[in-house]
């Protein structure tokens, strides 16, 4: 990362990134409100310095678990738009053959774990593939997104302890964007923080400003090494702001306008674009991803729009090998 | 009688005895803020933070929390938000609230409402559908309420507040939006004794919760085709109206029971089985069941749509259980 | 052949399929010290403290470390030590593991054995004594297992070990010490078939683990009273033999199910349902279950007795069924 | 507790009641070797200052919730041992008329809200009767007993989070005796400790030597205090050792003799002994402490052998009021 070309290329591709994840869930929100994607539908607009800067640090056979809000990690981690649009429409061709939806996508050839409807649920699923795999004697690592909303919940502590007790390979995200749901972080939660509490369970924590992808990546890149080199779990808490309401239907009226507005501007992406064409990329380049991005992603809906249904009895498969209930019409 | 939503009859009733009782309080994610769906709006503002509790995500705790309380006087309503996440607190209820009388030789009644809102919604998938009610009937030591209308969920959320007895509520999620008439004051309404919805000879047809609707219309269709059914809401699985239906059983001589949720080893395993039981296999000439298969709730609606009881499938199976 | 108790057999059963398969490892508390029961003893010395894991007392996390292994392909025996501590980690055992496959369209299959010894044993009251299997026949996306001989238990765990689905193994401690024969290697038992106990035709008695030695005891009885009836060890309550319990009830015309387990909304039901369904209520003059009231269980010998099917039950259920 | 009489008075009570609780546990064990005690039995010898020492700072409105090992928590906040030993007994005169047994004493007249056959399962409990008596405006406290294996589960974060947040009148007490079940605390707890845990989520906390009566009592005095004015929830670390096995028929063989021999040297009841002898309290002072525990107890196991058993109808009693099964016989 020395070379000034190498991290030229390194900041457009994070921008890329960003800019595909934002056009995926703008466009997914816009297909919702159109009454075209069914069912709850969480979307990250203003966190996506998070899913770009961690897992451009991750090979494709280093797993990730994600939570409710997670199309953000599944494209940073390189599954495909059009096959998550599919499933967000709950169309055959999408990851889950229209079984899971928002909630649930996940693919597997990527490493990506699954998202996840159950607060902190991925957390010990993270813990167990780390486990996984260093008893394979792989250098593959685990990581393992959640929100601040997690850090309440039982499997928190019950998977730092774990982890630092076998020295496992996981790096743990926490995506604070101070609000769980309707309620503010702050309000649910006592004493100093989650990086203290990481600590006292044996866990290397620090915090990173999770607007600036540049101070994810970097930070990243050193836990990833790390927990690579066998040095046991870290945690980064990545502090961000979630723009936009707890599901599509959520206006986050509670909110003041101003707090909003000033949030936009640390916009995550507006914030690379700005280092960029300070390093002298000319705006049309900019353009030009970014035009990319909603492009491919106004093609993904097309397409998902246009997707086949899965025929009925695809409901019935996938459910256990013994001992399963025919189809029957 | 005021029209009102199902939820907001349930809005109501907490309100009404929030305000008749001080012991009780109701502590969840959200409820400050007037709850996931609005069924506490209002309620901070009038019962104040201590106790209106907007708790952290933290579900073993806010079950324990609650039966904590009960154990020096309070009733909470312990409100789950969706069924599926008391998945994460099920020692507290399993172990402790459904044991705790008994295992303590009756020395507390842990008065508890345990709210859990289910069922199919809005395509929720998986984690966020679930309909496991029965297996609370199955466990020793809490009531399973299990209403379908707005009097219903009104008359008998003030009859689990006011229970010394711990009460499982499953709100029917999916019905929140349909109204219904309610009274001011609104009358506790007694566990255990069914609702007919409509009379007839030809069968006996018992249902619950989310799927009273759904049976009703199929009742409906089946009465313009001359076939006239007995139809009960049981409203409570446990305790169950088990006179009720033998009666209507020993008269019609049929039997169908629907619900929502898987039909393997769900509840209506236990109306055909005790019916069979008590009544005698001679004095039926079928029992069926109609529930949903035996698989995990698909996201997509085409695939959704396989899983639901409708109206259609209720017609078909009444019609396969008199033919 | 061998002989050997049935805990044994179960040991056996986990070490053969160990040194067969190296995806195998075990994780739960005190399994390197051998478990609770002796059930992974010398496994450490054996296969190393990375194949052999001494947990934290971390039930949510023994069960989600399972999964997550299960997810990059390995094959976890989660074990559970008392199956009432599984209410600690039903999040991940019910919305994770049992929906896995289904959630993400089929891309991965968690081939995870969770093992619960439960049931009645040695006056360990409330909150160490449930058996709460039927739930899980209720679940999809699981296979249920209720062995109670040595040579089941060795069998079927060495199949739930190459089964690529969850396969939760209910463990009968009651029966641990109990002796049986198996063969080495040990085969493995296919799931959902039947066992036949004992035969006869005045009725078809229906039952599964902990309780199969006593109602065979009850049958004994029976018999020296010149009473011969059918006698069927389920085995595996999902998926379950219903050709075999419905030939049976054709040929006897009654049937008594019997488990240890409360006996409102428990798997008697489904059995009793599902038959009464298919074969047609006129298949049958009378059918019946005994299980356990529903109360928890109590910790004294005085009052645990009267919640236990005992073969005296046995013999009055199945006289007062002919009768 | 300046006035050295008096300061006298309070350690002859200390010793009595860690005498009554280790004549109390002794007795039941041979009880239970003798066959006339069913079920698993978990006793603390060794450990009796810790609940000794916190519940003379308790008041009898006070709530405790305690766990499987609870016998010193219950004779020490007043429950009697010879209802408790009819309950260990399985007999109708038992506090929970035979249907707990040893792992479920509870006397609720005296504040005693259970012991706990689930690791941890007291924790949420406590900081709910806590917020409850905060509601009634009582100044009662609650107190919650749990072993150093209960700080690896999850309740453990959410209960102290919790307790933090809406500064609940709470007393946890991690009764730490080194090992959970057959395996040692250490070797399953990752991190700097259960102090450290507890102040990252916002309690208070610290260490004290459990096997000395007078620093327990101290320390729960302030902490009793501290919350008791409304500070919020405190956490003491009371380190101790388990002379016995984990329950009545576990030798501990695992350990070496030597580690036991020296626990032994640290008894707690021996060391008060010494410094009770020191401030000039006769020896035969203190044996007859030790003999009316022995015989309180030795009597409490006679009526408990000889005492009615529950009859078969009480088994459906305590059930639920509505819906409950009738007995029939
Ligand atoms: C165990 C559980 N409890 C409650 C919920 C409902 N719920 C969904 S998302 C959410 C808020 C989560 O907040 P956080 O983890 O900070 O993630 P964010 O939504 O802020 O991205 C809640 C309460 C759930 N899904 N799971
Ligand atoms: C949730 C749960 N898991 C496991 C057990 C089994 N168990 C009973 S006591 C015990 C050890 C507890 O250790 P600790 O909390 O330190 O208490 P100690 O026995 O040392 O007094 C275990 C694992 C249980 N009762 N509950
Ligand atoms: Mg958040
Ligand atoms: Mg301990």
């Amino acid at each position: 990362m020395s070379d000034p070309g190498d991290n030229l290329r390194r900041l457009t591709d994070l921008y890329a990134t960003m800019a595909r994840i934002r056009a995926f869930e703008e466009t997914a929100l816009a297909a919702h409100k159109a009454g075209e994607i069914p069912g709850p539908l969480h979307v990250s607009i203003g966190q996506e310095a998070v899913a770009a800067g961690i897992c451009i640090n991750l090979r494709i056979d280093d797993r990730i678990t994600s939570n409710h809000r997670g199309h953000g990690h599944a494209i940073a981690k390189g599954a495909e738009p059009k096959r998550m649009m599919a499933e967000l429409y709950g169309r055959a061709s999408g990851y889950c053959r229209g079984k899971g939806g928002s909630m649930h996508i996940a693919d597997f050839s990527v490493g990506m774990l699954g998202a996840n409807g159950v607060v902190a649920g991925g957390i010990p699923i993270a813990v167990g593939a780390a486990q996984g795999l260093k008893l394979q004697k792989s250098d593959a690592i685990a990581v393992c997104m959640f929100g601040d909303g997690a850090i309440n919940r039982g499997p928190f502590l019950e998977g730092l302890n774990w982890a630092a007790l076998f020295k496992l390979p996981v790096l743990f995200v926490c995506e604070d964007n101070g609000v769980a749901a309707f309620t503010r972080a702050d309000s649910v939660t006592a004493g100093p923080g989650v990086t203290e509490r990481a600590k006292a369970l044996g866990v290397a924590a620090i915090t990173v400003d999770g607007n600036n992808v540049m101070a994810v990546d970097g930070a990243a890149s050193e836990a990833v090494a790390a927990v690579r080199r066998g040095e046991g779990p870290h945690l980064l808490h990545v502090r961000t702001y979630r723009i936009t309401g707890h599901t599509s239907t959520d206006p986050a009226a509670w909110r003041p306008a101003e707090e909003v507005d000033e949030a936009r501007t640390r916009d995550p992406i507006k914030r690379l674009g700005a280092v960029l064409a300070e390093r002298g990329v000319a705006p049309a380049e900019l353009d030009k991803i970014i035009d990319a991005a909603k492009a491919e992603m106004a093609s993904a809906r097309t397409q998902a729009n246009a997707a086949a249904w899965p025929a009925p009895g695809v409901a019935f498969e996938d459910v256990q090998d013994t001992g399963a209930v025919a189809w029957s019409k | 009688m005021v029209e009102v939503t199902l939820i907001e009859a349930a809005r109501r009733a907490a309100l009404q005895e929030m305000r008749r009782d001080p012991r009780v309080w109701v502590l969840g994610e959200d409820v400050a803020r007037g709850g996931l769906w609005g069924q506490y709006k209002d309620f901070l503002g009038e019962f104040g933070a201590e106790r209106v509790v907007s708790t952290p995500i933290s579900e073993s705790t806010i079950m324990g929390v609650g039966l904590g309380s009960a154990l020096v006087g309070m009733r909470p309503i312990i409100e789950m938000r969706i069924f599926d996440f008391v998945m994460c607190a099920m020692d507290e209820l399993v172990n402790q609230i459904a044991k705790i009388r008994y295992m303590f030789g009756g020395q507390a009644k842990p008065a508890v409402v345990v709210r859990m809102p289910h069922g199919m919604w809005r395509n929720s998938a998986a984690q966020h559908s679930q309909m496991l009610e029965a297996w609370f009937a199955h466990l020793p030591g809490v009531i399973v309420v299990t209403p379908a209308t707005a009097e219903d969920t009104a008359g008998l959320l003030v009859q689990a507040i006011r229970s010394d007895d711990p009460v499982l509520f499953f709100d029917p999620k999916d019905l929140f939006g349909v109204p219904g008439n309610i009274s001011d004051p609104i009358e506790p309404i007694p566990f255990g004794v069914a609702r007919r919805v409509a009379e007839g000879d030809a069968a006996t047809v018992v249902t619950w919760s989310a799927a009273v609707p759904v049976v009703a219309k199929g009742v409906e269709m089946l009465a313009a085709d001359g076939i006239k059914v007995d139809l009960l809401d049981l409203r409570t699985i446990w305790p169950w109206d088990q006179d009720a239906v033998i009666a209507s059983v020993k008269k019609t001589g049929r039997l169908l029971v629907v619900h929502e949720a898987v039909e393997v080893a769900g509840f209506g395993a236990e109306v055909v089985a005790r019916v069979v039981d008590v009544a005698g296999p001679g004095a039926l000439k079928a029992a069926k069941r109609l529930g949903a298969p035996r698989i995990p709730i698909p996201f997509s609606p085409a695939l959704e749509a396989e899983v639901r009881v409708t109206p259609e499938k209720v017609v078909k199976a009444v019609k396969a259980l008199i033919a």
